[in-house]
C-alpha cells in the first residue's frame, strides 16, 4: 500500500475533459514531479489532491485514509502556490504561524516552532517583516516554511518557481530539494520547466492532454522516452526516418549509411521506424569500434555559452550535435564534411 | 512630446474650472449677507439653526446605518462571486448599476406602493419603519460605489489563491473572511463607505418623498426661502464631501503603495 | 462548497428582488386605470399626450448632444492622461468622481449665479443658451460613468504600446487616436455613452431648476396631478433604461470577449 | 564612421540615473545584442535609439544623421515589443499595410509588400486573420514582418522572445537571425537571457546599472569575462580564491594545491586574487600534460537532463564540473575522490 494512492482520478468540466483516468502511486517521503506542457491537466491533478478540485471519478487515497470528499482544511496537506500568496496584511511570523493558531496550539509552541522554520528555509531573522518587504525568491521560502509549520502529511508545490528570475529558480530548487530531503515529507512538484523537473525528483510524471504518458526515473524519462512526444518534450532530440534491414541483427539505414541500435526495432525489414538522436550523445571524429557512424556536412554553427550546437545536413535530416565550448578545441568549419559517432545506445527508437 | 504635455495639462484645467467656477460663483455669492463687505454671516446663521443641526445629524445617522448595511450585503457577496461565480459577475454588475439608471423615483414608487399603510409590512406606518424603509433605499442607491470598490479591492489582492492558502492551512470559511480577506481590502471599503457618506447627505428625493427630515430636504426648504443661506449651506455641504473625498484618496493612496510595494 | 454556491445564488436572488419587488409593484399598480380589470390604458393616455412627446424627444436630443461633447472630452483626456501623465490620474479620477459627490443642486446654483441675465456670459437669457448651459451640466453629471468606461477600455488594450507600434511606423497623434486607440474601445466608448442615455433620460434637478420642459419634469408633473399615469410614465423610463443597459452588456460582452480572444 | 554613433547618452529621472555616459557604435549590417538583469538601462538605450526617450545629455546619430530631437515617426527605425503590440482592430495584412499606408504608397506596391514580407516570415497564408487568430509566436512573426515593412535603417528588438515559451523561443530566434542576415538589416536586439544574446549576436554589450561592463563578440564575453558581474551573468562559473606564487611563471595556488594560468596575473607574490572556472572546462580523469590537476571530493550530482552536473568540494571552495548524459559513461559516486583537470587557458583571472 502506496502512502497517497491516486485511483483512476478524472476531472471534466462539460465537455472539457481535463484529466482523464490518471494512476499514480506515491511512496512515503517521495519527490515526484508533474511535468507538461500547460494545459496538460498536472495543475488540475494537484488540486484535486489539495481539495481545491473534486474528481469527477476515481478516488484519493492519503496514509491509508480516502481523501476523496475532504474539504481542503481537513486533509492536512502543504500548499506552496506560484503567486507565492502570502498574507500581505500579516508579518512573516504570523504568516508562519497562521495554520498552527488556527490548530490552537499554544503560544509558546507557535513561536518556538515558527523560528525553528524560519531557520530550515534559511531567513531566521525577517520574522517581524511584511511580505512586501521581501524579494520574490524570500517570499516563496516564507511560503514554504508556512506550508511545513503545521507538519503536513504531503507537501504540494503549483509551479513555485516560475516566477523567479533564472538564477533564483536553481538555487530555490536545490533548496527546496535540501529541505525536503532533510524533513522526509512526501513531495508533488508541478512544472513545465524539463530541467527543473529532471533535477530535483525521484521519480517524473510526464503529462500530456490529461494522461500520463510517462513515469520514471529522471535518466528513465531522458534516456528512454516512450512516446515521442516525450522525447520532443524533455530535452532536444533530433527526429530521423531510418529503414529496418535486419529486426534481429538490429541493423538500420539513415538515408543510406547503415547503423546499429541497442534493441530490436519492431517491425519486418524495410519497415520504416522513427529514430531519435541526442545532440549531446554525438562526437565528431573518426568512427570507432562499435559505435555507429554517419557522414553529413556543417551547416550551421551556434554559439550557446557553454555549449557549441553544430548543425549538420545528413541525407534528408538535419542533425543537431552539442560540444562543450573549450578554449583548447576548435569547431568545425561550416561547410566541412564531417563523420559524427554514436554509440547504439544512444539510439532511441520511438513507438510513433 | 511638449506640445501633447500642455494638452494634457490645458484640459486637466479646463476640466478642474468646469467644477470649480460654480462653486467659487456660490462661495463669493455666500459671503455677501451683509451689504458692501465680504462676511460669514449666512454661515453663522445656518450653522445656529436647530433645524439644520437635527436635520444634519439624522442625515450622519442615516449615513452610518446605510454604510455599515451596505458593508454586511457588499462584502460576502463579493466574496462568493469572485471564488464560485465568476460567471455570475456580468449579472451582478448589471444588478448593482441598476440603481444608477433607475431613477430614484421610480424606486420610492415601488416601495411607497409596498409598504404603504395598507400592506402586510405597513413600514411607512411608523417613523422607525420608515427610517429603515429610507435607509434601505440609501443602501440601494449607494450599491453601485461600494460594490465597485470593494470588488476593485478584491481584485488588487488575489483572492483566490489567498483563500486557497488558508484552507490548506486548516482556516474555514469566516475566518478567512475576517482574518485574510476583510484586513486586506480595509481601504476599499473605506473609499466606497465615503462614497456613500457622501451620496446619502446630498440625497433628496427618497427623503422628500418619504417625508423624512434630513438635510437634502432642509436644504431645499431654505433655498425657497432665503438667498444667502442656501449659498451658504452648499458650501458647507461642498466642504463635508471634499473631506470625504481627500480621506478616500488618503486611503485608495495606501492601498495603491501598498501594492506598489508587493510587486 | 455547495452551500457556500447556495448562499451566493441566494445573494444574487435577494438583490434582485430588492429592485425587483418595487418595479413590479409599480408596473402592477400601472395597469389597474380602469376599475376591476387590468388594462393598458394609462400607458394609451400617456403615449398620446403630446406633452410627453414633445418632452421626450427633447431629452433624447439632449442625451445625444451629451454624448457627443462627453466623448469629445473624455477619450482625448483619458488617452493624454493614460499616455503621458499617468502621475496625474489620482488628479483627474477625483475630479471626475466630483459629480457623485456634490450634489447637482450645488452645481446648478454656480451656473445660474456664473450665467445670469447681468453677467458677462448671459446664457440664460435665451432658450438655445439655457440649452446649452444644461447639456454641459449634464456631461459633468455623466462624466464620472462615461470617463470610468473609457478608462476600462483604454486599460484593457495597450494603449502605451499600440501608441508606439504605431509612432514608429510613421504615424502621428490623431492619425493614431483614429485608426489604433478609437477603433479598440469602440464597445467600452458604447457602454459610457449608453449609462449617459440613461441618465440624462432620468434627470430632474438640473432640468426643474434652469426650468426645461424635459422627461423629468414633465414625469414630476403628471405626478402630482394623476394616480395611475406616472406608474406607467415609471415603467416606460424603465423600460427605456433596460434596453439601453441591454446593450451595454452585449457590448461589454463583444469587448470581453473580443479580448479574452487576444490572449 | 559607423552607422549608428551613439555618443555619452544619459537617462536620469530626477536623482535615478538610468543610464549613464554609453558609448556605442554599431556597423552597418551588425546585429547586436544589450544583455542585462532587467533595470541596468538596456531597454532605456534602445528607447533612445528609437526616439521613444529623449537623452538627459548625449547624442544619437543614425546614418550620419543627428536623429536625437526626432520624434519616433520621423525616425524611420523598426521596433518590435515584448507585447507583440499588433492593432487589434485590423487584420494580419492590415497591421503590416500600415507603415506604408501610413507613407502614402500606391496599394497595389503595398499588396506587393506585405505578400513579400509575410512569405519572409513563413506565414504567407494568414493575411486574412485576425491577431487574436494567432498564437504566441505567429503574432510576433507578424510584428517582425509589420517593422520590417517600411523598409526601416535599423531594426529594433525590445525582448521580442520573453513571453513565448521555450521551445518557440529558441527557433524564433534563429528564424530572426536568419532574416536579419538575409535583410542585412543593422539590428538592436534587448534581452536579459544570456543564451539569447550569445547564441543570435555579432557583438554582445553586457550592461549594469546603467553602464556597459563590457562589449565584444559572443566567445570574448563568454570566454574572458573582464569583471565579476559579467562572469557571474553570462554562463555558471565557480568563483574561487587563489595565491599569487610567481607572477612571471604564471603559477598560483588554490588552497594548497598549484596551478598555471595562460596571462599573468596583476600583483605580486602571495597576493590574493579571484579566478574562475567554467563547470564544462572541466574533466575528470589522471593528469595530463601541460594541465592543471586538483584533488577533491564529490558532494552532489544533479542530472539535468543532458548535463550531469558534478559538485565537488576542493579545499574551502565548492567547483562544478558539467558532463554530457551519455548512456556509456558513469558518473562518478558521492563521497569519491576525484582528480579534476583543466587547461591553463581556462582560468580566467578576474579584475575584482
Amino acid at each position: 500500500m502506496s502512502f497517497v494512492e491516486i485511483k483512476e482520478i478524472s476531472k471534466n468540466y462539460g465537455a472539457n475533459h481535463v484529466v482523464r483516468k490518471v494512476d499514480l502511486n506515491i511512496e512515503k517521503g517521495e519527490f515526484i514531479s508533474l511535468l507538461g506542457p500547460s494545459g496538460c491537466g498536472k495543475t488540475t491533478v494537484l488540486r484535486m489532491i489539495a481539495g481545491f478540485e473534486t474528481p469527477s471519478t476515481g478516488s484519493v487515497t492519503i496514509d491509508n485514509e480516502d481523501v476523496t470528499q475532504l474539504n481542503p482544511a481537513q486533509r492536512n496537506v502543504g500548499m506552496v502556490f506560484q503567486a507565492y500568496a502570502l498574507f500581505p496584511n500579516m508579518t512573516v511570523a504570523d504568516n508562519v504561524a497562521f495554520g498552527l493558531k488556527i490548530a490552537g496550539k499554544p503560544a509558546a509552541e507557535i513561536k518556538a516552532r515558527v523560528a525553528e522554520m524560519l531557520e530550515l528555509v534559511k531567513l531566521p531573522l525577517v520574522g517581524d517583516r511584511y511580505p512586501y518587504q521581501l524579494s520574490g525568491g524570500q517570499q516563496q521560502r516564507i511560503a514554504l516554511a508556512r506550508a511545513l509549520a503545521i507538519s503536513p502529511r504531503i507537501l504540494l508545490l503549483d509551479e513555485p518557481l516560475s516566477a523567479l528570475d533564472a538564477k533564483i529558480r536553481v538555487s530555490l530548487r536545490e533548496e527546496i530539494r535540501s529541505v525536503q530531503r532533510k524533513l522526509g515529507i512526501t513531495t508533488v512538484f508541478v512544472t513545465h520547466d524539463q530541467e527543473e523537473a529532471l533535477s530535483i525528483s525521484d521519480r517524473v510524471v510526464v503529462m500530456n492532454e490529461g494522461r500520463i504518458e510517462q513515469l520514471g526515473t529522471p535518466p528513465e524519462i531522458y534516456n528512454q522516452p516512450r512516446t515521442r512526444f516525450v522525447a520532443s518534450f524533455v530535452g532536444t532530440l533530433t527526429i530521423m526516418s531510418a529503414k529496418i534491414v535486419d529486426p534481429v541483427a538490429r541493423t538500420l539505414t539513415i538515408g543510406d549509411q547503415p547503423v546499429k541500435s541497442r534493441l530490436s526495432p519492431k517491425g519486418k525489414s524495410g519497415d520504416e521506424i522513427t529514430v531519435g538522436l541526442r545532440p549531446e550523445a554525438i562526437s565528431l571524429g573518426k568512427a570507432r569500434a562499435n559505435s555507429n557512424s554517419l557522414n553529413a556536412n556543417v551547416t550551421d554553427i551556434n554559439f550557446l555559452g557553454s555549449i557549441l550546437r553544430v548543425k549538420m545536413r545528413c541525407g534528408a535530416h538535419d542533425i543537431a550535435l552539442d560540444m562543450f565550448n573549450q578554449n583548447m578545441s576548435k569547431p568545425p568549419e561550416v561547410g566541412a564534411p564531417v563523420t559524427i559517432n554514436f554509440d547504439p545506445n544512444d539510439l532511441v527508437i520511438l513507438d510513433a | 512630446m511638449k506640445n501633447s504635455k500642455i494638452g494634457a495639462w490645458l484640459a486637466v484645467i479646463l476640466g478642474a474650472l468646469y467644477f470649480l467656477l460654480p462653486l467659487i460663483a456660490t462661495f463669493e455669492f455666500s459671503l455677501r449677507l451683509k451689504r458692501g463687505e465680504y462676511s460669514f454671516e449666512a454661515y453663522k446663521i445656518v450653522l445656529s439653526d436647530p433645524d439644520f443641526q437635527s436635520a444634519f445629524t439624522y442625515s450622519i445617522v442615516l449615513a452610518i446605518v446605510t454604510i455599515v448595511i451596505g458593508i454586511l450585503i457588499v462584502v460576502p457577496t463579493a466574496y462568493w462571486v469572485q471564488l464560485r461565480l465568476p460567471k455570475l459577475r456580468p449579472l451582478v454588475e448589471f444588478i448593482t448599476l441598476l440603481p444608477l439608471v433607475i431613477p430614484a423615483i421610480i424606486i420610492v414608487f415601488g416601495y411607497v406602493r409596498m409598504y404603504n399603510t395598507s400592506s402586510i409590512l405597513p413600514l411607512t406606518q411608523t417613523a422607525l419603519g420608515t427610517d429603515a424603509l429610507l435607509s434601505f433605499g440609501y443602501v440601494a442607491l449607494a450599491l453601485p460605489y461600494m460594490y465597485r470598490a470593494v470588488e476593485t479591492g478584491m481584485r488588487s489582492i488575489d483572492v483566490g489563491t489567498l483563500t486557497e492558502a488558508a484552507e490548506s492551512l486548516g482556516a474555514k470559511w469566516p475566518m478567512i473572511l475576517w482574518k485574510v480577506i476583510l484586513p486586506n481590502i480595509k481601504s476599499a471599503i473605506l473609499s466606497g463607505a465615503f462614497l456613500t457618506f457622501a451620496t446619502v447627505i446630498g440625497e433628496f428625493t427618497f427623503a422628500s418623498l418619504l417625508n423624512r427630515p434630513t438635510f437634502g430636504p432642509y436644504l431645499q426648504l431654505i433655498g425657497a426661502k432665503r438667498a444667502y443661506e442656501p449659498a451658504a449651506l452648499a458650501i458647507i455641504a461642498f466642504i463635508i464631501t471634499w473631506a470625504c473625498m481627500g480621506l478616500l484618496q488618503v486611503a485608495g493612496g495606501a492601498m495603491r503603495s501598498a501594492n506598489g510595494a508587493k510587486k
